[in-house]
């Protein structure tokens, strides 16, 4: 009987803070744990009592990575219980903030955290040291990303300029000119970061994924739509993001600060970008698909290390939209449409760059937080990355420990877990249970 | 080559990442300094000791109350950046509450929760050598402080307020201009005046500024229309706990009783 | 020799100021003049005189500053606008020099050519006071008079002087006498400016310009705009033994106002001669070059006095006395002027409307 | 006609030579890299830029013979650590002199007090050295310095060297060690030891601004005119000509119309909290 034990101490890499351990007997894994230690922070039971304008920036600093993702999710669950909506120039905006998050927030993946482990270093720095061209590509993609959202929203973490309703202050398209000047250059960038993670030597796993992602039935869903939910083959099934709550239950692990979630009462659904690309990829821009098809995606892509060159086909993808935006910018004539709080429930649903953000609100009487609810991406693919890397280590539990820890470390990168915001994850008819 | 660590504790990884952020510098700086510890970005941690170390984030749980003192032991300067690591941040509020309840809030079972009944400032725990605020920190300021400590000058990260800022960038007052209830007056200066900048009061993020006047600026914003709990709230944010905005909330409270203002 | 130091010539009449702005920008000249932007009259460079705040007007009182229609045909029915002249004769950043190994070199610092169009005569005082602070001492500033050389100063004699306005208290307004290119008086029915000439460089330029010589009644018709906005001053100093009355340190009444005083220093940011600064000093990441930054600082911040690591002027009350000393007594020891123009700007601009005239009305 | 360098631009100067004074001071010899360096009176300070880190006033302590300035620098914060870290070829940033120095002139045929607490002695002391070098011009010359303790002590060869010029010099420390034998406590008490005609006596004081008043103020209770005493004040100054405000003590610049200052000017204002 030999009993073996893995443990990851600090999962580097990722944002936030885990730990993996695995426990083996006899061949078998008995237990592996994805730890999420990152110290609870009760987003859910802060929100409470604070006036329905506030949640966008209190929800900000839930996730330093991806602010806007918490920001666009939260307004639109606000206008939602109150009735309102945000549409034409102001969504327009919206969704380019949105995009410039997005391309930097995977461009720091691509380039910082995931590809090295392909070309075999321990930091992006360190990567530098030998290719400084192609970090200095990446630094490039990410800055634009970073100042097309700091020339919207005032800064590229927490933004200030989001508000219920729309913005404070809309940019001049003056303001925005230097942004779209480093974006041309950007989508070039891009282009050339898709031809280059294309060729990275992919181990050949697959696994039969339950994707889950925003669908929209004009744009490759990043800011708002439905739910569809599928495996790639069949057409995808789909709910409103109103009915959330009926499909998708939360329960909490004792070894984790972070819930997991289940959809339609099973374990181990997907989102991010290769249930984003499974399920919309008709609806990229030809750029994009063009990129895509170049660098050997078929119309689905079950392989978790291939989701490097999805994440790089969305940067096309942020890229070209922005522009596309940008060309057609008029300054919207006003910077905010009215929300006036009423008591009522809303929902509201995002694409945040590692997978779909939910948020649901209840106001009461005096338009204040009776209630918040925040499904991030991380807790729900939790059980999903647990389930890969039982996968990937049974048949290889021979191998020597630090061999496994590293393997272990690879497939959970290919995630990109944002594991602070794992941490404060709700379901507010369970809590109460 | 001097050695850099960067911790993490509660947060969001904004301030990390406001590092990461310094696309322009983050090579230079690397070729200066080596990163040997940075979690969020290399999977290789040098070994200790290190000659700088920014740490991120708030202390919040038993385990991080044992691990901060060894950063400290570990580190020939400590600088905290950003209102977790500096003031307890956004988590901070908790002090405002029951913690078990908030538990419960948030999970079905919070016996499996570890948690300390208060989030604080990294300072409350061990010496810090400086503290950069900010939710997140301003990258320059983050390079500032940096290359500070390389040159072994005091870091140029004034204490006064937004408003001279604000002025500096060539904003028109909001506060006077638009009646909008603004925390320039009260909140240190560092992030380029950005609110103003985009016709909304500052909301303090970067914490009171040196010699904050909180009863005056409290009174003049009753006159723009906010109520006692929008006071209170406003002060609760990010640096809730700090003395001064600690003292602005409850002068708020005091003199809306005065007010004879009823409660919401 | 700068504007408004040689004899004036004749005055004269021109109906539009677009040939003027296009004169000036064929010049070379960016043509710097009052706008509305976020519902404020602001100085921003404009390609064209359609751009000005035409038919616009403000409401000023202590912390209060709201943008209001006014009379549709007039372009300078306002008083002054938070923006003066002081970016341009002392930007609030600027590189000093830098310094690698044992070579120390002046950074180049800019003198753009610009036209500041629609200063008020309170704004012609404010920079006749830098003049003295800058160029009139010991140690003349030659980058301060190269940016001060490059800039052509268009007044525009104030009619509708605005509520925390004083300028007749302190002899500089609201007529434009001295310290310009040009001096314009806007008039009604039918629109047109008087423009006065400051000097040979106003002079060539009004030249250029389709214009008529001004009539007696064009005369008239001027004195009276800049005699019913003396008449209009929203408030008033007694200068009469200030120096004395402000000699008062110890006067309950500055524990009073720095009980108000918020020491934001918004009051010193809008001064247009408030002239304090500090330096800042950093080294690049990437070849170690030596940096020194001077940049806009105030009396209202703790730094500001600080000697062995306490500040000279800790207390609200001790910071709010040194401005207003400053201002209205030491200045006048230290410059033979005042330091206040009486435009009023830090009285409209302090967040919580603190009013100067009203403290030193208040003062024993 | 305005031309020349901008006034806050430092002139290129080599540290020729280091002395540690003390744990905490070195007193510097400054060369100019080019040209000659200006001259100063007694008083006057310098503003010295240490690269990068800043730039601070120093008095000027001497004259080095070979035509450079001496100076010295007590390290409290990070300029004036990094200009004590500076080596003999390191160079620095050098402004000035600038300021109002001591009135020598004023002194002449009188008997002379120079009181000086801690680093107040490094701006006296090139006063000192004119007085005696022009002994005859004088009545008495007394000397009093006091030091937190005898290790603190600046420049005791100078010190030494001025009795045998013929000065009184006398020396009191705060904490004495075992191997003290001079006296303990406030500079003010040497006056008592000293001798002086106060009616015909001119003072020259520096140290901390609470011991300057002290002993203006004894010196003038004991009959010296206030206004033949004279003090040298410290202030923030980041420019040194009058520009950038921070040095204001009511009307005065210190750096322009000071730093020294007569007590009978200085006291008023002084006495004012904050002003
Ligand atoms: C006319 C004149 C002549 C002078 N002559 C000399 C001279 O000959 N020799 C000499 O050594 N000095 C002299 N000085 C004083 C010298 O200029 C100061 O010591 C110097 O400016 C200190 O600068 P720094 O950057 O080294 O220290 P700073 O960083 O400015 O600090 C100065 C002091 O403040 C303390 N401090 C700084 N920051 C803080 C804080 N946040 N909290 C608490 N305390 C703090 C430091 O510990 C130190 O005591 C003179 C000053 C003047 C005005
Ligand atoms: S807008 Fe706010 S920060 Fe700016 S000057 Fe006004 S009060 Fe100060
Ligand atoms: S203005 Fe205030 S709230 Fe806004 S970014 Fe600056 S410090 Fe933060
Ligand atoms: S003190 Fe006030 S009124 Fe006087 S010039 Fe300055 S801003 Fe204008």
């Amino acid at each position: 009987m030999t009993h073996k034990t893995v443990r990851i101490g600090a999962l580097t890499r990722v944002e936030g803070e885990g730990a993996l351990v695995v426990h083996a007997r006899d061949g078998l894994i008995t237990t592996l744990e994805l730890r999420i230690y990152e110290p609870p922070r009760f987003f859910e039971a802060m929100l409470r009592g604070r006036a329905h304008t506030e949640p966008p920036d209190i929800t900000a600093r839930v996730c330093g990575i991806c602010p806007v993702a918490y920001q666009m999710s939260a307004c639109q669950a606000i206008e939602a219980a109150c009735g309102a909506e945000v549409t034409g120039p102001l969504r327009d905006l919206r969704l380019l903030l949105y995009y410039g998050e997005w391309i930097e927030s995977h461009a720091l993946h691509v380039y910082l955290l995931h590809a090295p482990d392909f070309l075999g270093y321990d930091s992006g720095v360190a990567m530098a040291a030998d290719h400084r061209d192609l970090v200095e590509r990446g630094l490039e993609l990410k800055k634009a990303g970073n100042e097309l959202v700091a020339a919207i929203g005032g800064r590229p973490i927490h933004p200030v300029n989001v508000r219920v309703g729309g913005f404070y202050r809309v940019p001049s398209r003056r303001e925005l000119a230097p942004a779209a000047e480093r974006l041309r250059r950007a989508r070039d960038h891009a282009l050339a970061t898709v031809a280059w993670v294309a060729g990275f030597d992919f181990p050949d796993v697959e696994h039969d994924y339950r994707f889950l992602a925003l669908r929209h039935p004009g744009e490759y869903a990043i800011l708002s739509g439905s739910i569809g939910s599928g495996d790639g083959r069949a057409d995808p099934a789909g709910f409103a993001v109103a009915d959330w709550p009926d499909h998708v239950t939360e329960e909490q692990v004792p070894h984790s600060t972070a819930l997991h979630a289940r959809l339609d009462g099973e374990t181990g659904y997907l989102t991010g970008p290769l249930a984003r690309y499974a399920l919309n990829a008709a609806r990229l821009s030809p750029l994009a698909r063009e990129a895509a098809a170049a660098a050997g995606l078929g119309p689905v892509c079950r392989n978790p290390y291939r989701a490097i060159v999805v994440r790089a086909v969305e940067i096309v993808h942020a890229c070209d939209e922005a522009l596309r935006l940008l060309g057609g910018y008029a300054e919207p004539d006003r910077p905010w449409v009215p929300v006036e709080p009423r008591p009522g429930v809303g929902h509201g649903a995002s694409e945040a760059p590692r997978g779909t953000l939910y948020h649901r609100y209840r106001l009461d009487e005096g338009g204040l937080v009776a209630e918040a609810d925040i499904v991030p991406p991380t807790a729900q693919n939790q059980a999903r990355i647990e389930a890969d890397l039982r996968d990937l280590l049974a048949p290889r539990l021979g191998l020597p420990e630090d061999e496994l820890a590293l393997l272990s470390e690879k497939a959970i990168r290919n995630h990109d877990p944002c594991i602070s915001c794992s941490a404060h994850f709700l379901d507010f008819r369970v809590s109460r249970g | 080559m001097p050695k850099l660590a960067v911790w993490k504790f509660a947060s969001c990884d904004g301030c990390q990442l406001t590092f990461l952020d310094c696309e322009d510098e983050l090579l230079a700086v690397a070729a200066r300094v080596e990163i040997a510890c940075f979690l969020e970005a290399s999977s290789a941690p040098g070994p200790g000791p290190y000659d700088l170390s920014l740490v991120e984030g708030s202390i919040t749980t038993p385990e991080d109350l044992e691990r901060i003192r060894h950063v400290r032991r570990v580190s020939e300067r400590l600088v905290t950046i950003g209102a977790c690591a500096t003031a307890g941040g956004i988590q901070a509020l908790r002090d405002f509450a029951d913690v078990k309840e908030f538990a419960a809030v948030v999970y079905a079972r919070p016996d499996y929760i570890a948690t300390l009944d208060r989030s604080t400032p990294i300072a409350a725990h061990v010496p810090v050598d400086f503290e950069l605020r900010g939710c997140p920190p301003d990258r320059r300021q983050l390079l500032e402080v940096i290359s500070a400590f390389l040159a072994g000058r005091r870091p140029e990260v004034p204490a006064h307020s937004v408003c001279v800022e604000c002025k500096a960038r060539g904003n028109a007052c909001v506060m006077v201009a638009h009646g909008t209830p603004c925390l320039g007056p009260v909140t240190q200066a560092g992030c380029g005046a950005l609110c103003p900048a985009f016709n909304r009061g500052c909301y303090g993020c970067f914490g009171p500024m040196e010699s904050p006047n909180h009863a005056s600026l409290n009174h003049w914003m009753r006159g723009l229309g906010m109520s006692t709990p929008e006071l209170v709230r406003i002060y609760r944010t990010y640096h809730a706990t700090t003395e001064p905005f600690r003292r602005a909330a409850e002068e708020a409270q005091r003199s809306g009783e005065e007010f004879g203002e009823e409660e919401e | 020799m700068f504007a408004g130091e040689g004899d004036a010539v004749d005055a004269v009449v021109i109906e539009s100021l677009e040939p003027l702005v296009a004169g000036l920008r064929a010049e070379g000249y960016a043509v710097v003049g009052p706008v509305v932007r976020e519902r404020v009259i602001r100085f921003e460079e404009v390609e064209s005189a359609d751009r000005l705040a035409r038919g616009w007007t403000d409401v000023q009182e202590p912390g209060r500053y709201r943008l209001a229609e006014g009379d549709a045909e007039m372009v300078f029915s306002f008083a002054a606008s938070p923006d003066s002249a002081k970016p341009y004769t002392q930007p609030p950043r600027q590189t000093l020099l830098r310094m690698r190994g044992e070579h120390i070199e002046e950074a180049g610092q800019d003198a753009p050519r610009v036209a500041l169009l629609g200063l008020r005569a309170c704004d012609l005082a404010a920079i006749a006071v830098q003049d003295r602070v800058f160029l009139g001492g010991r140690h003349p500033d030659p980058a301060y008079l190269r940016r001060r050389r490059a800039l052509l100063l268009i007044a525009v004699n104030c009619a509708v002087p605005g509520g925390t306005c004083f300028c007749v208290s302190m002899h500089t307004g609201p007529k434009a006498t001295t310290g310009f290119d040009l001096a314009l008086t806007e008039l009604a029915a039918p629109h047109r400016f008087v423009v006065e000439t400051g000097g040979e460089r106003g002079e060539r330029i009004v030249a250029a310009l389709p214009h008529r010589p001004a009539t007696a009644g064009d005369l008239d018709a001027a004195a009276e705009v800049s005699r019913g906005a003396a008449e209009r001053m929203g408030r008033h100093v007694d200068t009469e033994g200030i120096q004395e009355r402000l000699s008062a340190h110890d006067s309950p009444r500055w524990a009073q106002v720095g009980a108000r005083c918020l020491t934001c220093a918004n009051c010193t940011m809008v001064c247009p001669t408030c002239f304090c600064s500090t330096v800042e000093d950093t080294t690049s990441f990437t070849d170690g070059t030596a940096e020194r930054i001077e940049r806009w600082d105030s009396c209202f911040t703790l730094g500001f006095s600080e000697v062995g690591g306490a500040p000279v002027r800790g207390s609200n009350a001790g910071r709010y006395r040194q401005w207003l000393t400053h201002k209205f007594s030491t200045w006048i020891d230290q410059f033979g002027m005042s330091g206040c123009v009486g435009c009023g700007r830090c009285i409209t601009w302090c967040p919580v409307g603190i009013d100067v005239t009203e403290e030193l009305a208040n003062l024993p | 006609m305005i031309g020349g360098p901008h006034p806050m631009t430092p002139a290129p100067y080599r540290v020729r030579s280091r002395r540690p004074d003390r744990a905490d001071t070195v007193t510097l010899t400054l060369e100019p890299v080019r040209g000659a360096c200006p001259p100063f009176e007694p008083g006057q300070f310098t503003m010295l830029y240490a690269p990068g880190v800043g730039e601070i006033p120093v008095s000027i302590s001497g004259r080095a013979g070979s035509g450079g300035y001496t100076q010295t620098i007590r390290a409290v914060g990070a300029v004036s650590a990094a200009l004590c870290g500076k080596r003999p070829g390191d160079v620095v940033g050098l402004r000035g002199p600038y300021g109002q120095g001591w009135s020598l002139h004023a002194a002449a045929g009188l008997d002379v007090v120079v009181a000086a607490g801690g680093l107040g002695l490094a701006p006296l002391r090139p006063v000192v050295r004119a007085l005696l070098r022009h002994r005859p011009g004088y009545g008495r010359i007394s000397v009093i310095a006091g030091s937190r303790a005898p290790g603190l002590l600046l420049y005791s060869a100078d010190l030494a060297c001025w009795a045998g010029q013929g000065a009184d010099v006398r020396v009191t420390v705060d904490h004495p060690d075992h191997a003290w034998r001079g006296p303990v406590g406030l500079v003010t008490d040497l006056i008592d030891r000293i001798v002086f005609e106060p009616r015909r006596t001119c003072a020259f004081v520096c140290g901390p601004e609470a011991m300057m008043c002290r002993t203006a103020a004894e010196l003038v209770r004991r009959g010296v005119a206030p206004g033949r005493v004279e003090l040298s004040l410290e202030r923030n100054m980041k420019c040194a000509v009058a520009r950038c405000g921070h040095c204001q003590l009511g009307p005065l610049f210190v750096c322009e119309d000071g730093p020294v200052l007569r007590y009978d000017r200085a006291a008023p204002m002084l006495a004012v909290p904050e002003l």
